[in-house]
């Protein structure tokens, strides 16, 4: 095991973590805004970390400036998307079902 | 058992799934949902397949029938739905009119 | 390390499933369209894992062209359901 | 090992389709089918058809995604989306049920025995040379099979002509007025080049890698369909004569082409030699944009649609 390959595990497995603990939010947690916080910041986190560890172990630095790229741009669309559905949703009634009860 | 029998085995069943749609719901929206599932069926087949004559890379024959496959069943999938919202703008209609048995 | 990277791409691939419980329950439609953000980020860590996993790099690219279409759905769900009175919930 | 990811995923393609089709209300349908299209995309990316798996990300994430979310709107409104209007009878149930079992069997059996004929992955290997590209899926797409293609640009631009069928064209040019958050302003501003580039770059990638025309004309169509989002219908605004120059230009181009070179002596669409990379590249960039010229314009049809059915008696301002 070279150091590169821990490297690597440990920053994949932080980063699986991370994911488990964004999705586990966007199941438990009560409402629409708690939710996006938890889906909107977590994940980002896990991909980052996921990306980092996949950079190390590829080891171009072509493709570790592309994965840095798509990092960056998942961060600016989701904080985009995070804001844009919380206004959306500001104002309506949290819990309503979008079709009549049968 | 291969990566491609998988998918292969897959394809039948999700083709079979969005058959058995088309029949068991009346609504629009849903059948043209039904029609993309088959599609995608169809796709998984092929490039299997693809996988399976590979070489030095894959077959690119189906794969690039799959890519011009894709725009064309969107392009279909947008008429399709262009249609019903038609229909249903103008005559409230979302179903094909029941017969009473 | 291969076995790793497997294992990892099924415990993401777990996680969608998970996640898709939300598309079910709902109860909004905003509800459901985060799972779509879900699946973005999740399906671009995957693909990131199978580029370096299968030595594949053009998958890199795959996952940039999910990435700057992910946004869209948002935005465009944003903009078209605005208008109509009770168009969010109706 | 890996077989493990493969059935994972088989078995949640499969289970999206049902759950999908089962769902009882139009969003859970829609989003379930989302979900379907990614996990289609990740089985290619497993099977190394990294073309499909970027075309399917951007059609089924992109364009069908806002098309169904546009449309959803329409539909997710009226009353018989819940289960009790959606039931055929038990005969017919059963009827159905039989025929797609038996439909399924023979499928399988299909599948499973189809002859291996080697295929034709050789014969596009030996003749890569001469194609004038070196990505072979480039290669089948616009040189070996390019009246495919051509006739794919053509496939668009039917649906656009049909939509227009459907409901009259005044759809499609009259924009939609709405307030824009400042915040999502800038944000389009900033993705909307972003877009382009990225297409871009796919085309070039075209040529070696995977990627190419459609791929960069759904990124392309993306960007037109950001625009009229945030308030600047670009397409639906420009003259007349441009748009339909727009539209026209990759099927009119790639025509032209084929029969020039039937006339010199060769066959539909078979390119001299030496120039063959450069004209591929060419017909690739105005197919691209033909296609996202048509893919903006459906859009932008959609969402004239859906204003009149926001407000239904009040003319459009604009």
């Amino acid at each position: 095991m070279t150091m590169t390959n821990l490297f690597t595990i440990i920053l994949l497995l932080a980063g699986c973590f991370f994911f488990l603990g964004g999705t586990l939010g966007l199941l438990r947690f009560p409402d629409l805004f708690s939710r996006l916080h938890a889906l909107t910041k977590v994940d980002n986190i896990g991909l980052g970390l996921i990306a980092a560890g996949m950079a190390i172990h590829i080891g171009s630095p072509w493709a570790a400036l592309k994965i840095f790229l798509i990092w960056l741009s998942t961060l600016l669309a989701s904080s985009t998307a995070c804001y844009l559905v919380a206004k959306f949703q500001l104002g309506r009634p949290s819990e309503s079902p979008e079709v009549p009860a049968k | 058992m291969e990566t491609y029998q998988i998918y292969s085995l897959a394809s039948a069943v999700i083709f079979a799934v969005g058959l058995a749609g088309i029949f068991t719901t009346r609504l629009f929206f849903k059948k043209i949902i039904a029609t993309k599932i088959m599609g995608g069926g169809v796709f998984l087949c092929f490039v299997s397949f693809a996988e399976r004559d590979a070489l030095a890379f894959a077959d690119p024959v189906p794969h690039a029938m799959v890519i011009t496959g894709i725009v064309v069943a969107v392009s279909a999938a947008a008429f399709a739905l262009a249609l019903a919202r038609r229909i249903q703008q103008l005559t409230g209609q979302e179903t094909f009119p029941v017969e009473e048995e | 390390m291969n076995g790793f990277f497997i294992g990892v791409c099924l415990f993401l691939l777990l996680n969608i499933c998970l996640g898709l419980l939300r598309v079910w329950r709902g109860p909004t439609v905003a509800d459901r369209l985060l799972t779509t953000q879900l699946f973005g980020t999740t399906g671009m860590a995957i693909l990131i894992v199978l580029a370096g996993y299968l030595g594949e790099l053009t998958l890199l690219n795959v996952a940039i062209t999910f990435n700057v279409l992910a946004v869209l759905l948002v935005i465009c769900f944003v903009q078209v359901w605005k208008p109509g009175k009770k168009g969010g919930k109706a | 090992m890996s077989l493990w990811i493969d059935s994972l995923l088989a078995v949640l393609a499969v289970f999206l389709a049902v759950r999908c089709l089962l769902a009882p209300t139009l969003p859970q349908c829609v989003f379930l089918f989302f979900a379907f299209g990614l996990t289609l995309a990740l089985a290619w990316a497993r099977l190394g058809a990294v073309d499909v798996a970027i075309a399917e990300a951007a059609i089924a994430a992109g364009f069908l995604g806002v098309l169904l979310i546009d449309a959803l709107r329409d539909f997710s409104r009226s009353r018989s989306t819940g289960e009790g209007g959606d039931r055929p009878s038990r005969v017919s149930q059963g009827l159905v049920g039989a025929g797609v079992l038996v439909f399924l069997v023979v499928a399988i059996e299909a599948v499973w025995r189809v002859p291996n004929g080697g295929g034709l992955t050789a014969l596009a290997a030996d003749n890569l040379p001469q194609s004038g590209v070196d990505h072979p899926v480039t290669a089948v797409l616009l040189n070996y099979r390019s009246y495919d293609t051509w006739l794919e640009v053509g496939v668009v631009l039917m649906a656009l002509l049909a939509l227009f069928a459907t409901g009259g064209r005044e759809y499609f040019c009259r924009p939609v007025v709405r307030a824009v958050d400042p915040l999502l302003r800038q944000v389009i501003l900033l993705f909307t080049p972003v877009l382009f580039l990225v297409g871009a770059f796919l085309l070039y990638l075209g040529k070696t890698e995977p990627g190419g025309a459609f791929q960069a004309a759904v990124l392309w169509g993306a960007g037109g369909i950001l625009l009229h989002l945030g308030g600047w219908p670009v397409f639906a605004s420009m003259a007349p004569w441009l748009r339909h120059l727009l539209l026209t230009a990759g099927f009119g181009f790639f025509l032209l082409l084929g029969f020039l070179f039937m006339a010199g002596g060769g066959a539909l669409f078979e390119y001299p030699l030496a120039q063959a990379g450069l004209l591929i590249l060419v017909v690739e960039t105005l197919a691209a944009l033909s296609i996202a010229a048509a893919l903006t314009a459906i859009f932008a049809y959609f969402n004239g649609m859906s204003a009149e059915s926001a407000e239904p008696f009040t003319p459009a301002s604009s």
